[in-house]
């Protein structure tokens, strides 16, 4: 709980930094980009900060590259 | 403004919520010495502690003990470390480590698994002395008080220090020294002998403080030998000192040579540095091995009558001189090829650096091959200076 | 341009050499002590002299097309939505993980050696900052810092060198060739793929600097200084602690610098000697962050870089904590990494480079007047 | 992190606060009219806008057959001016003969100032209110003629200042003793008396529309960067404040970065120190009213350069930068590295330091930082209170105050003695730095460091330096790179940074500052 509040207070601190940077391109192609990124990143966060183990891409990149691996 | 605000507010929260690492100094017990002993399967871990305020240059405590001691038992020695803080007032600091004594039946049961815990524990550093506990288990030998140096701990830091430099039957083998030759094929460790003289319960009372004689007292003995990280045996002085010419640890020492008219009387020669080269001499037909020892000296002390402002005098006395130094090496490595039968000596990386290619086939079973190798070896001793004075004037008195 | 900022080309040498430092010179020694053992300084040598080559050819790569920075490049080599879709997955795929890679070593040595009870986050969070601080501030900022921490890495190493002269054990980087060249080649290809093939992300810095095509020689000093200095550091550490020890340990320099002990007076200064490393990663990061923001930015075709370092400072954040489980994973994973960094620094240029070779030829019967608009 | 100052939003309110104001505009719309010809009506106009200000003093006379007044400021005129400008007019027998030179008036008045100006200071012409108003206020004196529009300003300016005395705030042992003043003509008279050379320009300016202060800006022409001073000239004239009553109220307007403990505008009250930064190719502003003269740009490394490092052989000069630079340090980051090295790196400890410190810190209650704060603290009120208090009693209580209290403190038990010496060194290095403002700015950022050596040890600070370089590479002054000449780095200029090379091998000028006439001295072999 406690871990999910410090997240909540990350996220609103960097908008709260943004907050100018935002208003100052309103509603353009700056601001889908802005928001994409960072509902990604608070996501993330949030399941990271459930508890939730999340699949480390890395995984997947050993998954493809393993058999190549082996080759060499 | 906002932000000018959030940020010290941020800066609070942090600072309230940081704490993790922040130990307070008076929160410490600082560990100098950890003894490490085995009964029953069990690691029994005695840990020394420093008393800062009886220790303290300016406002020391001369009522209390300047060290103390705690001792726990655990299946490892991390269980046994931890264990330690239910009986100790403070948590155990271990960066300050000096010493680590290994009780004499842990060291015969072999030590290696002790030891993981010290060389990966970040607490841990690796420049601490370690040393065997001759004839005694470990807690007996960090139970000791001792005068002069109060904290037990640096008093056997100290003297293996001095002792080593200027006498040399002693070696300050460190954590990480100790680590490197275990895991050498081409060497095996020792480690030097700690002994307690005296009745171990007496050493523990603060009147072993209060006395110029104290009744109970430390003192280096020997070299133990270890085959892998179990004990096999002792080297006497002699060869303990031979083993430190071999290895090139002698930085200046005491060669005490027979005066050469009258046998009974002696002088002593101060070796002030002695250099040693192992080399493979040749592989055909059989490899043979050669030890040099290269020593620059001094006349120290004439106990008899004789002409030093003669080259031919200094000239027999650095043939003595080389003798004898000789005798010691020939001693320790008769020790190893006949006594113990394994090379304790690094011969076998110097082969490993010479011929690797040999080395590569003989590796697994060095030990048995070291027995039969010859090595040879060869001293050279330049007596340079007298000292302040010429001949003794033991000359000039009437016989 | 999304970056007005112009550096000089000695600017762009220290930067160089910095990036080649950061997080290598903490566990360098034991990668090439792992199989090479006291024949490190060859497969160093080796790999540096393969690093150097692939750096002259990324520079290539940059003056065919007049400097212009990657992601142009990608475009000017696939059309604008094929090159704007592989230099996305460059940044995502190769630069961002880079990066969050640099951040968890840097948590991960802070939590294993120095201060074991604070949480990885805290120390995350706090090299974030700083690092977020230095990209919104911009490249021309940045690489001024860089210049005023040179001489405390200057100073520094002498005095971790100069320390360590009484410790070295000669023989210990003998005997040469012991196990023949496998484990050197083997080495060397780790070393190769760790500091120099990451250069790559250069081909997004050399159009800021003020002489492009001066950058040749810089671009190869600067490796040559990075990579000499870790090929001694590595060296260094086999000559005092011994190729096994180095081999085992995990942050072998950290270890090198403990064993530093001047008559018992200077000694346990290795928290100093961190900062050598504090700073290269600093470095590191502080350039892979701005570049990812710098590429994204790009293919978005925003106004400006700066709006998205917070965000993607954010998944950084994240991405740092839940990328690997524990050290062991990334020691398993190391093999695959340099193949995958293979792929991304060496192969994927190279693919860059031909397709231009091919489409080059059509420019060229065209004439110089497309040369710009590609 | 740091924002540029709104510039913008401050002129608003000024305009604001004028438009309130809106009797004022009114007295500003009278002031710009022209004088009547009707001498009374003058008069009363102007004791009228003077708000019949006690002060103001009109002597009445007859010039030429006709009435006549001079009006001044009590107290702000040089009496002797006055005076002679009376017994001129009363020993000027032709006075007579220009009875009527109102009749033709435009030659007349013509004649009129022939006669007037041979013997008396400057003279000047007036039509307006307005200039009348300022000349009075400015300590001038102005002499009316009835049926005349005209007025004359007669230069009376003279009012009891101080002399030009040893400087108090930046003390040397060889050098020049003179400081400056708070008479502006005196000081700009200083800096030229050093500088004799046709090239060295004094701009004046006036600003404060209540206080009409007057400010020069004085650079040596061919050595300053032509770019940089009209930047300067530019920044001041955007400056639209009611008063300036010393230095700092324009330092703050034109300074590049407002969101910085780090001072970008340099200020000295020496003229040697002024004289030596002109020839640097730096540009002096010279404000009315305070002796301390401001100079941009002013980077990082000047504010480590003393005066006397020039008065002393280059050898000397070098230790003492270094020690400077090491008190810089230490200053800034005493207590947080003593912090973290006893509550985070105990290891780093040699062992019996260790015990020693261990020993001393028990029985003390708080936590090292809190123990470190009380300490700062207090030493910060005493340094205020020693600064506040007269000299003679303000060194005693800074001395027994610290000495009583650190001593009491350590017996109580409250603070450890290592942290009582620490803070000592900190504070005493403080004041080694030559420049008061950047030794303030080492005091702020010393908490900043403290609280993070609190809560993150040696990699707090490290972070914490991390940030301030950044800071101090992104901030400039006067668009030129506070940490020239180190970064970016600039070779040929680190001759007067780290350390001092000899005079004669000190051959050119900073390169960012000078851009052109970069050769101080022929290359000697």
């Amino acid at each position: 709980m406690g871990y999910t509040l410090i997240t909540l207070l990350i996220a609103g601190l960097v908008l709260l930094i943004d907050r100018r940077k935002l208003k100052q391109y309103k509603r353009k192609r700056e601001n889908r980009v802005y928001f994409s990124i960072f509902m990604i990143g608070l996501v993330m966060l949030l399941i990271k900060s459930a508890g939730i183990e999340m699949p480390s891409p890395l995984n997947g990149i050993s998954y493809v590259l393993k058999p190549l691996t082996k080759m060499m | 403004m906002k932000r000018i605000v959030l940020l010290p507010l941020c800066a609070l929260v942090l600072f309230l919520a940081g704490c993790w690492n922040n130990r307070e100094l008076e929160t410490l017990g600082i560990a100098v010495a950890m003894g490490i002993d085995k009964i029953d399967h069990e690691y029994v871990v005695t840990v020394q502690l420093v008393n800062p305020s009886a220790v303290s240059a300016r406002q020391s405590d001369t009522s209390r003990a300047p060290i103390v001691t705690y001792q726990e038992k655990g299946k490892t020695i991390f269980e046994a470390i931890r264990r330690v803080t239910k009986v100790a007032p403070r948590k155990t600091y271990y960066p300050h480590l000096k010493i680590l004594v290994i009780g004499e039946e842990l060291a015969k049961d072999g030590f290696a698994e002790a030891l993981d815990l010290l060389s990966r524990d970040p607490e841990f550093r690796n420049d601490f002395y370690v040393v065997v506990a001759k004839d005694h288990p470990a807690d007996d030998v960090l139970n000791v008080l001792v005068p002069v140096e109060k904290i037990a701990a640096q008093n056997m830091f100290t003297k293996l220090q001095t002792s080593a430099d200027v006498f040399a039957p002693t070696l300050a083998l460190t954590f990480g020294e100790l680590i490197k030759d275990l895991t050498s094929h081409g060497k095996h460790a020792v480690i030097t002998g700690i002994q307690l003289t005296g009745d171990a319960k007496e050493g523990e009372k603060m009147e072993n403080l209060q006395t110029s004689n104290p009744k109970v007292r430390l003192k280096y003995t020997g070299i133990a030998v270890f085959k892998d990280d179990k004990l096999k045996g002792w080297l006497n002085e002699k060869e303990s000192k031979g083993y430190n010419y071999i290895v090139d640890n002698v930085k200046s020492t005491i060669v005490a040579v027979p005066c050469i008219d009258d046998k009974k009387r002696f002088l002593s020669v101060e070796l002030i540095d002695a250099d040693t080269k192992l080399k493979l001499n040749t592989m055909k037909p059989k490899p043979e091995m050669s030890v040099t020892v290269k020593a620059d000296a001094n006349i120290a002390e004439v106990g008899c009558a004789i002409d030093l402002t003669k080259q031919a005098t200094v000239d027999q006395i650095e043939e003595l001189a080389e003798k004898d130094i000789n005798a010691k090496i020939r001693s320790a490595i008769k020790a190893a090829q006949d006594e113990f039968k394994f090379d304790f000596l690094g011969f076998g990386e110097v082969m490993h650096r010479a011929e690797p290619g040999y080395w590569k086939k003989v590796e697994k079973k060095w030990d048995k091959e070291f027995v039969d190798i010859t090595i040879k070896s060869k001293v050279t001793v330049d007596i340079e200076k007298l000292g302040k004075r010429s001949n003794s004037f033991i000359n000039e008195m009437g016989d | 341009m999304l970056e007005k900022g112009k550096i000089s080309v000695r600017q762009f040498t220290i930067l160089v050499a910095l990036y080649t430092i950061g997080t290598a010179i903490l566990i360098i020694p034991s990668i090439l002590a792992a199989k090479a053992k006291q024949d490190a300084w060859i497969s160093g040598l080796l790999g540096l002299a393969i690093g150097v080559a692939m750096v002259i050819f990324y520079w290539k790569l940059s003056e065919r097309f007049q400097y212009v920075n990657l992601i142009e490049i990608l475009e000017k080599c696939f059309g604008k939505w094929i090159g704007k879709s592989v230099g996305f997955l460059f940044f995502v795929c190769y630069v961002l993980l880079l990066a969050t890679f640099v951040l968890r070593d840097i948590g991960d040595f802070m939590t294993t050696v120095m201060m074991v009870e604070t949480p990885i986050e805290a120390i995350h969070i706090i090299f974030l900052i700083i690092v977020l601080y230095g990209v919104k501030l911009g490249l021309e900022v940045f690489t001024r810092t860089m210049e005023l921490f040179i001489p405390w890495i200057v100073l520094l190493l002498v005095a971790l060198f100069l320390t360590l002269l009484p410790q070295i054990e000669v023989t210990n980087i003998l005997p040469v060739f012991e196990n023949g060249m496998k484990p050197i080649v083997q080495s060397s290809f780790s070393f190769l793929v760790f500091p120099f093939l990451e250069m790559v992300v250069f081909l997004m810095i050399i159009p800021y600097v003020n002489r492009p095509q001066d950058t040749k020689k810089a671009f190869m000093l600067g490796t040559i200084m990075g990579g000499g200095l870790l090929i001694f550091i590595s060296v260094l550490t086999i000559l005092v602690v011994g190729p096994t020890e180095t081999a085992r340990s995990i942050y072998p320099t950290y270890d090198l610098t403990k064993t530093i002990n001047i008559r018992e007076f200077f000694q346990r200064v290795e928290a100093l000697m961190a900062l050598i490393w504090f700073i290269t990663v600093f470095v590191k990061l502080l350039v892979l962050t701005y570049v990812s923001c710098l590429g994204i930015a790009q293919v978005f075709e925003l106004k400006e870089y700066r709006i998205i370092v917070l965000p993607i400072g954010l998944v950084l954040y994240v991405l740092s904590l839940s990328i690997f489980p524990s050290i062991s994973f990334l020691i398993e994973f190391t093999p695959v990494y340099d193949l995958y960094a293979f792929l991304w620094c060496a192969v994927f240029p190279f693919v860059v480079w031909l397709v231009s070779l091919v489409r080059g030829g059509e420019r060229n019967k065209s004439g110089t007047a497309r040369t710009e608009s590609g | 992190m740091f924002r540029k100052r709104p510039n913008k939003k401050l002129n608003n309110d000024q305009a604001q606060l004028t438009q309130e104001n809106s009797t004022a505009q009114a007295e500003l719309a009278q002031q710009g009219e022209a004088f009547t010809p009707e001498l009374l009506e003058n008069l009363r106009r102007i004791k009228e806008i003077l708000g019949g200000s006690s002060d103001l003093v009109m002597t009445d006379f007859i010039l030429g057959g006709h009435e006549a007044a001079l009006l001044y400021m009590d107290g702000m005129v040089d009496k002797v001016a006055i005076n002679h400008f009376f017994e001129h007019i009363n020993r000027t027998p032709e006075m007579m003969k220009y009875s009527n030179f109102l009749s033709q008036e435009e030659e007349g008045t013509a004649d009129f100032f022939k006669l007037l100006s041979t013997p008396v200071n400057r003279l000047d012409e007036i039509r307006f209110f307005r200039e009348a108003i300022r000349a009075i206020l400015a300590g001038n004196a102005v002499l009316l003629v009835n049926s005349v529009t005209h007025g004359l300003v007669i230069d009376s300016k003279g009012h009891k200042g101080r002399a030009v005395t040893e400087s108090s705030t930046e003390n040397v042992v060889r050098g020049p003793k003179e400081a400056f003043n708070e008479n502006g003509l005196i000081n700009t008279t200083l800096i030229r008396r050093k500088i004799k050379d046709p090239r060295l320009r004094v701009e004046r300016k006036v600003i404060g529309n209540v206080t009409q202060t007057s400010v020069a800006v004085i650079h040596i022409h061919g050595i300053a960067n032509d770019k940089l001073v009209k930047e300067v000239h530019a920044r001041l004239d955007k400056i639209d404040i009611d008063g300036i009553l010393e230095s700092n109220y324009i330092e703050e307007f034109i300074q590049d970065e407002v969101y910085t403990p780090f001072p970008t505008v340099f200020n000295t009250e020496r003229p040697d120190v002024v004289a030596a930064a002109l020839l640097e190719g730096r540009i002096a502003i010279v404000i009315d009213g305070t002796p301390f003269v401001l100079l941009v740009p002013a980077l990082f490394t000047h504010f480590f350069q003393a005066a006397e490092d020039y008065y002393q052989r280059w050898d000397i000069a070098t230790l003492l930068r270094l020690l400077r630079i090491s008190a810089f340090f230490i200053s800034m980051l005493g207590p947080a590295v003593y912090i973290a090295v006893i509550n985070f790196h105990q290891e780093m400890l040699p062992t019996p330091l260790l015990i020693s410190l261990a020993a001393q810190r028990e029985g003390v209650p708080f936590p090292a930082i809190v123990e470190a704060l009380i300490m700062e603290v207090t030493l910060e009120i005493l340094r205020e209170a020693g600064l506040r208090l007269p000299k003679a009693i303000g060194q005693t209580v800074s001395i027994v105050g610290a000495l009583v209290i650190g001593q009491a403190a350590v017996e109580a038990g409250i603070i450890s003695a290592a942290m009582v010496i620490v803070v000592a060194i900190t504070a005493i290095s403080n004041f080694i730095l030559p420049a008061y403002n950047m030794g303030i700015s080492i005091r702020i950022i010393r908490f900043v460091f403290m609280f993070l050596a609190g809560t993150f040890g040696l990699y707090g600070i490290a972070a914490g330096l991390f940030a301030l370089a950044l800071h101090l590479c992104s901030i400039r002054s006067f668009g030129i790179p506070y940490m020239d000449p180190l970064a970016p780095f600039v070779p040929d200029d680190m001759k007067d940074t780290f350390w001092r090379k000899p005079i004669f091998r000190l051959i050119t000028r900073p390169r960012l500052i000078s851009q052109k006439n970069n050769q101080r001295q022929s290359k000697s072999k």
